[in-house]
């Protein structure tokens, strides 16, 4: 079951990796964040208890309601174009990414000889990773930075389930909450840049250099 | 608290304190009279404290005064050094007054140089006692920064800047190489303290460690071709500073390469023909860049470089007289280094002091526009005369004697070590006879074109004040005693290797020089010299005699601009070496029928400088702009670079095993 | 102490004589009869009466210069030794003290030049610097070498030490004395590196130095000129001793007939050469190194 | 209790505070008193004098207690000096982010003790990325693009960096399966005990992440570029906060894994990634001196070069951790004085260009040699302290035989001494027409001179009385690292 989700996140970044519009990352956010979500819960569906509760909960408020619309809003504020400008083809970047996750799921496995952890979750969250980077490298529009970082941040969330170590209930909410106050910031200085410099391209911030 | 306290040690401890309690004065209301006072509290407790390490020097049978928890230990040698900076710095301090006076007129920041001033002496003595490795470089950073801090008396200026720049980065260079050498010592005798290291003998690889401490401290010293700095940091530096910078300051190399011989003693041979063929090259060239100057201040410090060069031939000597186990070579070897290290101390600051002078009334350094000073200030003009007879090493003043040390160690060194010594001892004394007779032109060029003939350009007013007559007077009287009266200097000499270097029960090599021949000769050279000025006078009356033009070859309106100019005079010479002189001259005669105005200009710059630090530096600065991936402007490269980073370690950690 | 003195008053008093033989047999080798040969000393004399006129831009170096060149040429004759007479000055290391007296002489010689502030003196004096530069070496290659060899440092010592025994050190002393007779025609400024009786200024090297002088200045001028003469043919007569000290008779003889000779050499080469060229001086100067440096080469094959 | 309350709850109540009160100078008050208790109770905790108890997730040991000092020490006058700062009219908009001055102040106060209290990964992590949430805002302080830019390229590259430490915690939390049981995961010491039991691979690869992802924060090559931005374009009391404490306080997490790594068979590779790390940053130093035409920029390179010697010094281990430790004191406290006076002059002549700045000397004299002498004090002239650290690092690699990084860094040391003594003599001494002409009035003793000279005396007092508490402090450090000098 778990591998199913995260196949399914997987697939996701395939898709970030091909799509042209913009509103296309949030709504793979959302999605991602329901999968993860799906997954917390998994472990409890028979054992019901309502510290299992709180954590889906606050991921489904956070990471699936408030910054997807956060971003959504922010998108319509600064009337950001619909289309991303990749800084190259999409194809090339499609078969990048997809060469960069065969890889890690290889090495994955590879590690998981000597040292039992369930493979695909670990892998599938690793390459959101390595996604989430990639398109902060690839792309010029802040906004889409701003995208990659949280699909790098659910990657993270990922392979901390997969790999069910026992974060305290307390630490994972500040975790989420940390996550949250930063998107928040980066929403005020996005808001910031587009009246300081009328755009919300990489290429405005250039000033500071040696 | 083992600090010993018989009344001696405490008597040099109150001593220092008296110096160090000028330092308050410096808080003064008035500019005027801080520096007067603080001042003149220094003044007495230096000579407080060099009447007692004179008593010292002279009562002193070897032993040694460990102070605070032995941080502090004042053996001999450390007495000597002690005597000279006390020595120096009494005049010098004494030309303060008259120096900072009109920097007090125009408000300038008179208090925070007479701070610095202070503290570079204080320090400067520290450094000779300390016997602590830490407490040593702490002292010599304390020496460099108060001497740079002090240079900034006039920082607006570029040169001042520039000059001051390179005292600084040369000072931190020394301080690095300094750290490896001490460390080194530490780690293999596992003591920061120098007498460990003196008594402890079977130091390992002591050569490295030598050439480390001769290169640092050689580089203090001034030694070609670590001299680049020194010719840039003291023209431009308060004539005070200069003076006590050369006279003082490149000592305490001299005396580091001192303690690190002590510390590393015996050293294989080559190693003192390395020295004393480095100090040759130094002796030589020195000379011969100081005659190629017109900047009065910079032909000085040239020649702190051609006498720093006489002193380590003397070193060499002395180390080619240790690995021989020869003990009058080392004797005359170490001596004549000594002795001349003092004697240079004497009349280094003399000059400086006397170029002092001559610069606050004519306030220019070019020596190409002064000229017939002597009609203005014939003291001074005598006072500068006797240091330059002195400098140039000629009888009957102090240079001479350390000289003729050092030309006798030649002379032994012959004799006592036979095959092929005796001609390489022949070539070093035809060395050391070219760098005399080059000092004879230096200065005769000097003296001729700043005091005699005609003034090049009209001087208004010059005025000498009782100040620079005293500072002046004792500088120039301490060179006529021990020329003329060498006996009791030498015997000290003697004492200090005697007691730091090799220990002999016999009378010295020294010793066994009839000195007093000397102090004969010169007397009745001077008494006769007053007899027959006497009958000069007498037939002059007799014979009438009387003043008129010089013989214009028939041309009657010479004027001042037809008298010979320095770069004329020197010009000959200065065409032998001139590629190593990097000596080019500027001649635009206009061609037409009616010649205009001609010019000629003549000068020459430092070959290690222009051609070899300077373009390291860029050649540095060209290979690391070319380095482009360091200067990114775009966040992306950042987060790039993280992925990177992350990538290569893990590959590494795959290596790893 | 009394040898002593009798030996710098024999070379005080033997000096002008010398410069008169050397002109009165340039005179008869240019076929002139020639002043005759005390004429010098009268020179001196008519000088001292003279007025002495100094010139207007000059100051004190002018008035002490000369009479501290004239104290050091008879320090530098006390120290070299009259035959077999000890010299007033001995000691070890006294040669050091020779050249530097000398240097000292020098260097007032350019300033008391420099004082007068016309250009004429001051080519003179650079010219004097440069070549003396020249000729330190030579100085202490020939001599320094005999010192060497001899083991001694004193004047005294070392031409006393001198025994004709060893064939390598006669050719030794004659190559020797060949570049001290360099040195002395540099030193005292005769052909054919410098004309001491030209009238070009722009030619001359000693003479224009002290060409503003006159009356006592320019007696004690000339006598120590003199002086310096006779010290440098004492020095090459000094080569050929071990007879003084055999039999004087014969040192006394060799004395006069070195003497003689000398003079005669020195007329006879200021007859044939003429001045060199300015330029060419110092190649000259080289020459004489060189064949200091040859002495070394001998010292070494006579080990 | 009582601790937990003053070192963090009492900064976020004052936070709170500053957030409900608008007045700027009542702000101040509560901040210096907050600070003030901080202070003293920091320094009675290290003096022992004080027994801790603190709430799970919490505690503190000699590392802790050494930072913690650091920390508040900083803080402490940077509160002081603040005040003062913001009197100063610069512009409209600033005015603006002066009412959440100190609100953010307080609340990095309290995230930051937070970080340096807690002994569980997981809490250091939040509260560390917390540092950085209350530190982005007040670079923005001057609300231009500079700033903004500075803030954003921070904000981001840190997050990203802390989000993959947090992978390296993640990894370790791998390595300790099935080693420690759960709910004791992740605790400094119980991974310390167990340490040598953890599985290698996890452990590396959470050094690795742990170690590169903090370096975002730290400023070790080549990761120092956002830091370097954010720290040459911050108001100067933040700037030195950050260079002072902040970069310390992500050293602090690298230290706690380098701590298990030290008990574990992967020591020498982490020596050797942090030594590679070290050099790398003084390279990058020893590089941009050369081309340097920022003096806030070279005093943010500077920071770069320092925190590069305490790692190398903590990588290379005995004497050398024990310089390193120090050093971090010394250059903690000698980049306050730094900061606050490059502050000065950029206050006067409006622009941060070497080449636009000169005459220092004659138009604010004080200042100017107060920049001087700091400035020699951070290039290691005694008698302060960052001489006798330096010189204890030094010593340290030599007693570990390491010549040829003695030999690299010290000449990487010397360039960085003349290229940077050059600059800043340039706008000291340089005279320049255009401003030296309406070159008005004397510049009159403030309260920042006052403060900057006690510094300066206490950088010079601390290492010369040889204080034994702070000498016993970090050797308990060294034997918590399980070495011995």
């Amino acid at each position: 079951m778990e591998n199913f989700f995260s196949i399914l996140f997987s697939l996701s970044l395939f898709y970030v990796a091909i799509t042209f519009r913009v509103k296309a990352y949030v709504s793979v956010l959302r999605f991602q964040g329901i999968l993860l979500a799906l997954l917390l819960i998994l472990p409890f569906i028979f054992k019901f208890s309502i510290y299992a509760i709180i954590l889906p909960l606050t991921i489904v408020l956070i990471k699936v309601i408030l910054i997807p619309n956060y971003i959504n809003k922010i998108i319509l504020d600064l009337d950001i174009k619909r289309k991303i400008d990749p800084t190259i083809q999409q194809l090339t970047f499609l078969i990048i990414v997809i060469a960069s996750v065969i890889i890690i799921f290889l090495l994955t496995s590879i590690i998981s000889n000597n040292i039992e952890l369930n493979v695909i979750p670990f892998a599938s969250g690793f390459s959101a990773i390595v996604v989430g980077i990639y398109l902060i490298i690839f792309r010029k529009k802040l906004i889409i930075h701003v995208c990659g970082f949280l699909i790098l941040e659910n990657g993270i969330f990922l392979i901390s389930t997969a790999i069910a170590s026992e974060l305290p209930m307390m630490i994972e909410l500040g975790i989420l909450l940390d996550v949250f106050v930063v998107v928040f910031l980066m929403g005020i200085a996005l808001n910031r840049i587009s009246d300081t410099f009328e755009g919300f391209e990489v290429s405005h911030l250039r000033r500071l250099k040696d | 608290m083992n600090i010993l306290l018989d009344n001696d040690t405490s008597l040099l401890i109150f001593g220092f304190l008296i110096q160090f309690t000028s330092i308050f004065f410096i808080f003064l209301k008035k500019n005027k009279s801080a520096v007067f006072f603080s001042n003149t509290i220094n003044i007495i407790g230096l000579a407080f404290s060099l009447f007692i390490s004179i008593k010292f020097l002279f009562t002193s049978n070897g032993n040694t005064f460990p102070l605070f928890y032995n941080f502090v230990k004042i053996d001999t040698l450390s007495l000597f050094f002690l005597f000279l900076i006390q020595l120096i710095s009494i005049p010098t301090s004494i030309y303060i007054f008259s120096y900072l006076k009109h920097y007090i007129d125009e408000k300038r920041n008179v208090r925070s140089f007479m701070l610095f001033f202070i503290l570079l002496i204080i320090s400067s003595q520290m450094i000779v006692i300390a016997n602590h490795a830490i407490l040593f470089l702490i002292c010599w950073e304390m020496m460099s920064m108060t001497g740079f801090l002090g240079m900034l008396l006039e920082y607006e200026k570029n040169e001042v800047q520039k000059g001051s720049f390179y005292y600084f980065a040369a000072s931190h260079v020394i301080v690095f190489i300094l750290y490896i050498m001490f460390f080194i010592l530490h780690k293999l005798t596992g003591s920061w303290f120098f007498d460990e290291y003196q008594k402890n003998l079977q130091i390992i690889y002591p050569v490295t460690i030598f050439l480390l401490g001769f290169l640092g401290f050689g580089i203090k010293a001034g030694f070609i071709p670590f001299h680049f700095w020194l010719p840039q940091a003291h023209p431009i530096a308060p004539t005070v500073l200069s003076a006590f910078l050369s006279g003082v300051i490149i000592k305490l190399g001299i005396y580091g390469i001192f303690r690190t011989y002590l510390f590393l003693k015996p050293l294989p041979e080559w190693v003192g023909w390395l020295v004393i063929i480095i100090s040759l090259v130094s002796a030589i060239f020195g000379v011969w860049y100081a005659l190629a100057q017109h900047d009065i201040k910079k032909l000085l410090a040239y020649h702190s470089v051609e006498n720093i060069g006489i002193i380590g031939i003397g070193f060499g000597l002395g180390l080619i007289g240790a690995a021989n186990n020869s003990l009058p070579v080392q004797i005359l070897g170490f001596g004549g280094a000594l002795l001349h290290t003092l004697n240079h101390a004497i009349f280094k600051s003399l000059l400086f002091i006397g170029s002092g002078v001559i610069y606050q009334n004519l306030g220019t350094r070019n020596i190409e526009e002064m000229g017939g000073i002597v009609h203005r200030a014939k003291y001074l003009s005598i006072f500068f005369l006797i240091g330059s007879i002195a400098i140039s090493g000629l009888p009957p003043f102090n240079g001479f004697i350390s000289e003729f040390i050092i030309y006798v160690g030649f002379f032994k060194t012959a004799n006592e070590l036979k095959n092929y010594y005796p001609i390489l001892m022949l070539l070093f004394a035809v060395g050391l006879a070219l760098v005399g007779g080059l000092a004879v032109a230096c200065f005769t060029k000097v003296n001729s074109i700043i005091f005699l003939g005609t003034a090049r350009k009209e001087i208004k007013k010059f005025v000498i004040n009782i100040y620079d007559y005293i500072s002046l007077g004792l500088l120039s009287s301490l060179c006529i005693i021990i020329g003329f009266f060498p006996t009791p200097f030498v015997y000290l000499i003697g004492k200090i290797i005697k007691y730091d270097f090799v220990n002999y029960s016999y009378r010295s090599v020294l010793e066994t020089i009839e000195w007093n021949n000397f102090s004969f000769i010169f007397i009745s050279f001077s008494s006769l010299a007053t007899i027959i000025f006497f009958i000069k006078k007498y037939f002059n009356k007799k014979y009438s005699s009387r003043k008129i033009e010089a013989w214009g070859c028939g041309y009657n309106n010479i004027t001042p601009r037809m008298q010979y100019t320095a770069s004329s005079f020197a010009d000959e010479l200065n065409e032998i070496p001139k590629s190593i002189l990097l000596y080019h001259k500027k001649i635009d005669l206009s061609e037409n029928v009616f010649p205009k105005s001609f010019h000629f200009e003549s000068h020459s710059e430092d070959l290690v400088d222009s051609k070899v630090v300077i373009p390291f530096y860029n050649n540095l600065r060209n290979i690391l702009d070319k380095i482009q991936f360091l200067s990114q402007t775009d966040i992306r490269y950042y987060i790039g670079f993280i992925l990177i980073t992350i990538f290569i370690y893990s590959l590494l950690s795959f290596i790893w095993n | 102490m009394l040898e002593g003195i009798i030996s710098l008053i024999i070379v005080i008093f033997i000096s002008p004589l010398f410069a008169g033989m050397i002109n009165k047999y340039k005179a008869i080798f240019t076929g002139r009869i020639g002043a005759p040969v005390f004429q010098p000393y009268y020179e001196l004399i008519r000088l001292i009466k003279k007025e002495t006129i100094n010139a207007s831009s000059s100051s004190f170096v002018s008035k002490i210069a000369p009479i501290i060149i004239f104290l050091s040429m008879i320090f530098v004759s006390s120290i070299i030794p009259v035959g077999f007479l000890k010299p007033l000055i001995s000691f070890n290391g006294d040669i050091i003290l020779f050249a530097y007296i000398l240097g000292l002489a020098r260097f007032l010689q350019i300033l008391s030049a420099m004082d007068i502030g016309s250009s004429f003196e001051g080519m003179g004096a650079a010219r004097e610097a440069t070549f003396a530069l020249f000729a330190e070496p030579i100085f202490f290659f020939s001599i320094g070498s005999i010192a060497f060899i001899s083991g001694h440092t004193s004047m005294y010592e070392i031409f006393n030490s001198i025994l004709l025994n060893n064939i390598g050190y006669e050719i030794f002393i004659i190559v020797c004395s060949i570049s001290v007779f360099i040195l002395a025609i540099t030193e005292c400024s005769r052909m054919p590196v410098d004309d001491p009786n030209t009238h070009l200024e722009l030619t001359m090297i000693h003479e224009v130095m002290i060409l503003d002088n006159s009356g006592f200045d320019l007696f004690l001028y000339q006598f120590s000129s003199y002086i310096k003469l006779t010290i440098y043919a004492l020095i090459e007569i000094s080569f050929f001793y071990p007879f003084g000290k055999q039999n004087h008779f014969l040192g006394i003889l060799i004395f006069i007939v070195g003497f003689l000779t000398l003079s005669i050499t020195l007329a006879l080469v200021e007859t044939i050469t003429s001045r060199y060229k300015m330029k060419l001086i110092p190649q000259y100067l080289l020459f004489a190194t060189s064949i200091g440096i040859l002495n070394l080469l001998i010292y070494t094959f006579m080990k | 209790m009582l601790d937990f309350t003053i070192f963090i709850l009492l900064p976020l109540f004052a936070s709170f505070l500053c957030y409900i009160v608008k007045n700027i100078k009542i702000h101040f008050f509560i901040s210096f008193f907050v600070a003030i208790f901080h202070l003293v109770l920091s320094l009675l905790v290290f003096n022992k004098l004080y027994h801790t108890i603190l709430p799970t997730y919490f505690g503190i040991d000699s590392i802790s207690r050494f930072f913690i000092l650091i920390l508040s020490n900083v803080y402490f006058w940077v509160v002081i000096v603040s005040y003062n700062y913001l009197k100063r009219p610069y512009s409209e908009k600033v005015e603006e982010s002066k009412k959440y001055y100190f609100l953010l102040l307080n609340f990095y106060l309290a995230s930051n003790s937070a970080a340096m209290l807690s002994n569980h990964f997981g809490m250091y992590w939040v509260a560390s990325e917390a540092t950085t949430l209350s530190v982005a805002p007040l670079i923005y302080y001057y609300r231009n693009e500079e700033s903004l830019e500075a803030m954003w390229k921070y904000m981001f590259t840190v997050s990203i960096g802390i989000a993959f430490a947090f992978i390296g915690i993640l990894f370790l939390s791998l390595a300790s399966k099935n080693i420690l049981y759960d709910g004791r995961q992740l605790f400094y010491w119980e991974l310390i005990k167990n340490a040598s039991k953890l599985n290698t691979i996890w452990l590396k690869a959470s050094f690795i992440f742990i170690f590169v992802g903090l370096s975002t924060k730290i400023g070790i090559a080549p990761m120092h570029s956002g830091d370097v931005d954010a720290t040459s374009n911050a108001p100067s009391p933040i700037a030195a906060l950050m260079s002072g404490s902040l970069r310390l306080t992500a050293l602090l997490g690298v230290l706690r894994i380098f701590q298990i790594v030290t008990f574990s068979s992967t020591y020498s590779f982490a020596k050797s990634i942090m030594i590679i790390g070290s050099l790398l940053s003084l390279f990058v130093a020893f590089a941009y001196m050369f081309k340097a035409n920022n003096y806030k920029r070279l005093l943010a390179y500077s920071s770069v070069e320092h925190l590069g010697i305490i790692t190398l010094g903590i990588a290379t281990g005995g004497l050398a951790f024990v310089g390193a430790l120090y050093h971090s004191l010394y250059n903690s406290i000698n980049k306050i004085v730094l900061f606050l006076m490059a502050g000065n002059i950029h206050y006067k002549y409006k622009s941060r260009e070497i080449e636009s700045v000169k005459s220092v000397f004659k138009n604010l004299p004080i200042t100017g040699w107060l920049f001087l002498i700091s400035v020699l004090a951070i290039l290691g002239i005694p008698p302060f302290g960052i001489f006798f650290s330096e010189i204890k690092i030094f010593e340290g690699l030599i007693i570990s035989n390491q010549w040829f990084i003695l030999v690299a860094i010290m000449f990487f040391l010397l360039f960085i001494f003349v290229n940077m003594s050059k600059k800043v003599f340039e706008i000291l001494f340089k005279e320049d027409d255009l401003f030296s002409n309406n070159y008005v009035k004397k510049e009159k003793f403030e309260l920042i001179h006052l403060i900057s000279i006690m510094l300066l005396i206490m950088l010079a007092v601390i290492p010369l009385s040889f204080s034994n508490t702070i000498y016993q402090n970090i050797l308990s450090i060294l034997n918590d690292f399980g070495m011995k000098i």
